[in-house]
């Protein structure tokens, strides 16, 4: 079985595909947590002291992580996508391959910087 | 097994074989066909992805103005082929490829090399005399049968993949053909389909050869059944060798591929082991004589070098400087260098590689055979080339004579009211042929193959002599005799390639003796055919084609005159004024 | 099993929020500065159309956008399809857009 | 190669069974050896019920194609040291399709999906009719050039994760297909093109994961191409170009 998967890892070990599992992962995880976003920032109406303690909590690197993880993501997913569409609508010629993996060379660099900015 | 053991299958047409013959004719009698007709299409491998048509790497050779006319066309085919060919058929040929390239660029959609102001880009092959041959690069092949395979594919054609004809099935008075005995090589089953009108276009293939190009599937099964069938068969003893297949030692199937005809035209040098250039000594021009001539040239190099470790030549294109040539010939560049040589900047050794196949079964100008009920076009068919197939008339026969059958089947059967029964006598027969070798005890196929491309190689090869060709017959008996002593393992008949191996190994051994012995019958040497023993063409006026046929269980051979009926030795039609040539000399 | 019509509502959608998004994070990025509290938040927003329209077309985009997306990953990774697929992507988008929609009331008018 | 043979492990079975098994065969190590020869060296000395398919052996028939240590490749243009792994090699049928025997598989589903996504010229002419000219510079022409070399061999479909998980999708081979006839000037199906390539199993389930366009043994640049379906189908969403007239010009004259 090591085989196997020693196989499938050779199979994909490309910017590409690497770009798009990163997106699509991101988009899977902010689509999980986002629902979590919503529920945290309603509490505003139905229990303001909740919510403060919460946003208190935030100083806890735990939560913190986890807030800061959703900016990340939404950054990292963001310029994936627009990556994506780039790549898609603008008609690419030669040299492409490099130029997208450039791209998304840059879009986790600034996604990265935001993050660690937020912390 | 028992006959109760075939699958029955009935259609309407059926068709052998998905090369350029068998797509076209499943095309055209969809075409030509009255609606509710049932075609069904049968190949060994997969539909499109076996068979050389797909190999085709040069082109298709049409006549299509610019002061090129079917005449010239025609005489450099009768001529190429040392006025052997039947001419009807070669005139067909000529003719009717105009309108196939028509219907392959307007109807197919393929996507041939244009000039600048747009027009068909057309070049000449060796031995023609006009800029003729009609290409897609160096992949005319696969733009061809690509585009052929998509329309068969959309057209609700009934699809038999890997199913492998094994026996012609004749009514029981032998008048006509019932059906075609075939086994599903997915499942190991036998299946008898039968059919108001079959085309076999299984392409011949001349792979006894220690050294062919080509493709796996190509063991002259249709020839070995159409043989069995009681067929004449012609023009058997012409086998072509193109001069440089690469030889990469006998453990890949890389060897015996073919390394392009460009390559020597572009300047490429052939060297011996000594390092000399020596194609100079065998004719005035040098490596860019036809195909024959350096064929034999190399073959005669590599008799005077008694190292078996230094079996071939060598081609050599470095000193066109290895940028230019990777650029020019990529694909062959990349294919060497997948392979593990380096053209560009190496030299690579060859050899001579069996490569196509004249002779066939004798067909009239509508692809009809001696057996009513069987067509035959394609390589399988014998009489459009005579002794020798120019560069690029291959795929031309092929597509022109497939289409014509397609449309004679589908007018044939309108007078025939129902399907024939089969003479069960000999469906057991081709049952027993095929099962042979599943009760007897399993041994290795391969080396027995082996023996038998060595020895066509040798005695039977590029140049052949009465003693030599003798020898070569003993040593086909007796590799056929212990082919029949072989056994398979036939615990998992499914996809079983070492069964098949060893069908394929019967159907050549069987057309490896007709060739030799019409090889021993042709007392001269004509085209593809050489013998050192009888240098001499002979008269072309008294030319005679040679006709073989089991009788009995004996191969025999007679000869028979050639019809001049369209053009005599000597003559052209051509007018007076004509130029001998139109390609410019560079 | 996506065609045409849901790919570009996912583009679309995805266009709509990139602008959005940015705000979104630079404000956010700004804001936490100083660590984050309910009255801040509220500050900015409550009663303010502006960010209620901001948050509310975002939300909305979200919505449709991650539901489609959601809905190909069920089906290349699980396997869910047919009618029961639609189902599932309507139902993350309701679920999506209806804990948004409380939110975005949260903070802005409520 | 330091030792004289390689650890060759092959994946057998066929799909309905639940015999799926791989063996490992010691084979015999040659110079100018590639993986379809090391493939037939088993069939042919070892194990003689061995299943696989080939052809042309020489990259032209596309039917050799198999999973290479995980790489889907065309057997018989690959040499063998270009992917043994400490002498070891794992071979298995290629990915995607239905395993008809061992390293034999069906490849119906994927030329299927070629003729659904219109992958077939569509005619306006006939052969009656003159040989038309084509303008070879025009940008049409090179975009069609660009993909007219697949022979078919289902390497990308093989790589694309896509496929793996979709059942209906057309895949990378047969969009570019489409792809190519869009601008060739002489098809003459612009809209069912378009209808087939939008549809259900259509280009926009690409997620431009672009394993096809890595893996393509010939250099093609299948992802590219549909990306330039995905343009064309928005152009006709948004109403912009509409359908005919859009190709004359350039093919009658
Ligand atoms: C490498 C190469 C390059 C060539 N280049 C050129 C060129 O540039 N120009 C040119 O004009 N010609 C060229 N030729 C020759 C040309 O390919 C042939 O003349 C022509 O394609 C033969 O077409 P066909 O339809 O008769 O046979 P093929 O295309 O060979 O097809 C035969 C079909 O029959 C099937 N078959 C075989 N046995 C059976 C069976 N028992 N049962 C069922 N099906 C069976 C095969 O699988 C295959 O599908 C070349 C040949 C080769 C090998
Ligand atoms: C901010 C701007 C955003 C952009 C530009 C964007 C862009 C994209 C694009 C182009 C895709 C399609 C990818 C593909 O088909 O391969 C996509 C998929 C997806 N997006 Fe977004 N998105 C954004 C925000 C979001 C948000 C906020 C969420 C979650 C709530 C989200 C969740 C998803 C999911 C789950 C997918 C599916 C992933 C996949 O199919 O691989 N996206 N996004
Ligand atoms: S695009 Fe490349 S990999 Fe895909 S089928 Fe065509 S040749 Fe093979
Ligand atoms: S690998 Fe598959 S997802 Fe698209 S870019 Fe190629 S078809
Ligand atoms: S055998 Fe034809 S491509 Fe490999």
């Amino acid at each position: 079985m090591g085989g196997y998967l020693r196989m499938k890892a050779l199979a994909r070990s490309h910017p590409l595909w690497l770009a798009y599992i990163l997106h699509r992962v991101s988009g899977l995880l902010l689509a999980l947590f986002l629902p979590v976003h919503f529920w945290v920032l309603s509490m505003a109406i139905t229990n303001p002291q909740g919510l403060d303690t919460l946003l208190l909590l935030t100083d806890s690197v735990a939560v913190k992580l986890a807030e800061f993880g959703l900016v990340f993501l939404l950054a990292v997913h963001m310029f994936g996508g627009l990556r994506v569409m780039a790549l898609e609508w603008l008609p690419w010629t030669g040299s492409q391959k490099t130029l997208i993996a450039l791209v998304s060379a840059v879009s986790f660099f600034i996604a990265t910087l935001f993050f660690l900015r937020a912390v | 097994m028992q006959l109760t053991d075939i699958e029955r299958h009935d259609t309407d047409i059926l068709i052998l074989g998905s090369g350029g013959a068998g797509l076209f004719a499943a095309l055209h009698a969809q075409q030509s066909a009255d609606a509710g007709t049932k075609i069904t299409l049968a190949v060994k491998g997969l539909i499109g992805k076996c068979g050389c048509t797909r190999m085709v790497q040069g082109g298709y050779n049409v006549a299509l103005g610019g002061g090129d006319t079917v005449e010239r066309h025609f005489m450099d085919t009768i001529e190429g082929g040392k006025w052997l060919p039947d001419q009807d058929m070669a005139w067909r040929l000529c003719e009717q490829a105009v309108v196939r390239i028509r219907e392959l660029e307007n109807e197919i959609g393929c996507f041939f090399d244009r000039n600048a102001d747009g027009t068909l880009h057309q070049k000449a092959f060796a031995g023609q005399t006009a800029d003729r041959t009609v290409h897609k690069g160096d992949l005319t092949g696969i733009e061809i049968i690509n585009r052929l395979m998509e329309k068969v594919l959309a057209s609700g054609v009934e699809k038999m993949q890997e199913h492998r004809a094994i026996g012609l099935i004749p009514t029981a008075d032998g008048s006509a053909l019932a059906g075609v005995l075939m086994i599903d090589m997915r499942t190991g089953k036998f299946r008898l389909v039968r059919a108001k009108a079959v085309l076999m276009a299984t392409g011949g293939g001349p792979t006894m050869y220690k050294y062919h190009t080509p493709s796996g599937d190509k063991t002259m099964d249709g020839l070995a059944m159409a043989l069995r069938a009681g067929l004449p068969l012609r023009d058997m003893e012409m086998v072509q060798f193109h001069p440089t297949g690469l030889l990469a030692g006998e453990h890949t199937r890389m060897t015996g591929t073919v390394l392009e005809e460009g390559l020597r035209g572009a300047g490429g040098q052939l060297i011996n082991h000594s390092g000399q250039r020596f194609m100079f000594d065998y004719d005035d021009k040098g490596e860019r004589a036809t195909r024959d001539v350096v064929s034999r040239g190399i073959y005669a190099e590599m008799r005077k070098n008694n190292n078996p470790e230094n079996e071939g030549v060598f081609i050599s294109m470095s000193h066109l400087g290895p940028d230019s040539v990777r650029q020019k010939f990529k694909g062959m560049v990349k294919r060497c260098a997948d392979s593990g040589f380096d053209l560009a900047g190496d030299k690579v050794e060859v050899v001579p590689t069996a490569h196509y196949f004249m002779g066939g079964v004798i067909v009239d100008v509508n692809t009809r055979t001696a057996l009513e009920g069987l067509y035959v076009a394609g390589e399988d068919a014998g009489g459009a080339h005579g002794s020798n197939r120019l560069g690029g008339n291959g795929v031309a026969n092929s597509t022109v004579y497939g289409g014509i059958a397609g449309d004679t089947m589908a007018a044939d059967i309108r007078s025939i009211k129902s399907l024939r029964e089969p003479d069960n006598a000999i469906l057991e027969e081709e049952l027993a042929r095929a099962i042979h070798p599943l009760s007897r005890k399993p041994q290795l196929v391969l080396p027995l193959r082996k023996q038998l491309q060595e020895l066509m190689w040798d005695d039977v090869g590029v140049i052949r002599t009465k003693s030599g060709m003798q020898q070569g017959l003993a040593g086909i008996k007796n590799v056929s005799d212990t082919l029949m002593e072989i056994g398979v393992d036939d615990s998992n008949l499914a996809f079983n390639l070492t069964w098949h191996d060893w069908l394929n190994l019967r159907s050549l051994c069987d057309i490896s003796e007709v060739v030799t012995k019409a090889g021993l019958a042709r007392e001269n040497s004509r085209g593809a055919h050489h013998r050192s023993d009888f240098p001499d063409s002979g008269q072309m006026q008294d030319s005679e084609f040679t006709v073989a046929r089991l009788e009995g269980d004996k191969v025999t051979v007679n000869r028979e005159p050639v019809q001049f009926t369209l053009v005599r030795p000597g003559e052209t039609l051509l007018p007076a004024d004509a130029p001998d040539t139109l390609v410019a000399t560079v | 099993m996506l065609d045409l019509r849901l790919y570009m509502l996912q583009r679309i959608t995805a266009l709509l929020m990139a602008p959005l998004v940015l705000v979104h994070l630079i404000i956010m990025i700004y804001a936490i500065q100083g660590g984050l509290s309910t009255a801040e938040i509220l500050g900015r927003t409550q009663g303010s159309l502006i960010w209620f329209l901001f948050y509310g077309t975002f939300i909305i985009a979200a919505a449709i956008h991650s539901a489609i997306g959601l809905r190909t990953i069920a089906f290349e990774w699980i396997g869910i399809k047919g009618p029961l697929l639609t189902v599932f992507m309507l139902a993350v988008g309701l679920t999506l857009f209806l804990l948004g929609a409380r939110a975005v009331w949260a903070v802005t008018y409520a | 190669m330091s030792s004289n043979t390689i650890a060759v492990t092959v994946h057998r079975g066929s799909g309905t069974s639940k015999e799926l098994r791989t063996e490992t065969f010691d084979v015999p190590a040659y110079d100018n050896q590639t993986v379809l020869d090391v493939v037939s060296w088993i069939q042919q000395h070892a194990d003689p019920t061995l299943s696989y398919r080939f052809a042309c052996r020489v990259g032209m028939c596309g039917s050799c194609a198999m999973m290479v240590n995980g790489v889907p490749r065309w057997t018989c243009r690959t040499h063998i040291s270009k992917v043994l792994l400490d002498n070891t090699v794992e071979i298995a049928p290629l990915r995607n399709l239905p395993v008809i025997k061992d390293l034999a598989v069906d490849m119906d589903p994927f030329f299927d999906k070629w003729v659904a996504a219109e992958g077939v010229h569509h005619t306006a002419v006939t052969r009656d009719d003159p040989i038309r000219e084509i303008d070879t510079s025009g940008e049409s022409r090179q975009q069609a050039d660009a993909g007219i070399e697949c022979i078919n061999c289902s390497v990308c479909f093989a790589a694309c994760d896509t496929v793996a998980g979709n059942a209906d999708y057309l895949g990378p081979a047969a969009l570019q297909r489409a792809w190519t006839l869009l601008n060739d000037t002489k098809d003459d199906g612009r809209e069912k093109i378009l209808a087939a390539v939008s549809g259900k199993g259509g280009c926009h389930n690409c997620h431009s994961m672009g394993s096809c366009t890595v893996y393509c043994p010939n250099e093609l640049d299948p992802m590219s191409a549909i990306a330039g379906l995905k343009r064309e189908t928005m152009k006709q969403f948004f109403g912009g170009r509409k359908s005919t007239a859009t190709k004359q010009g350039q093919g009658d004259a």
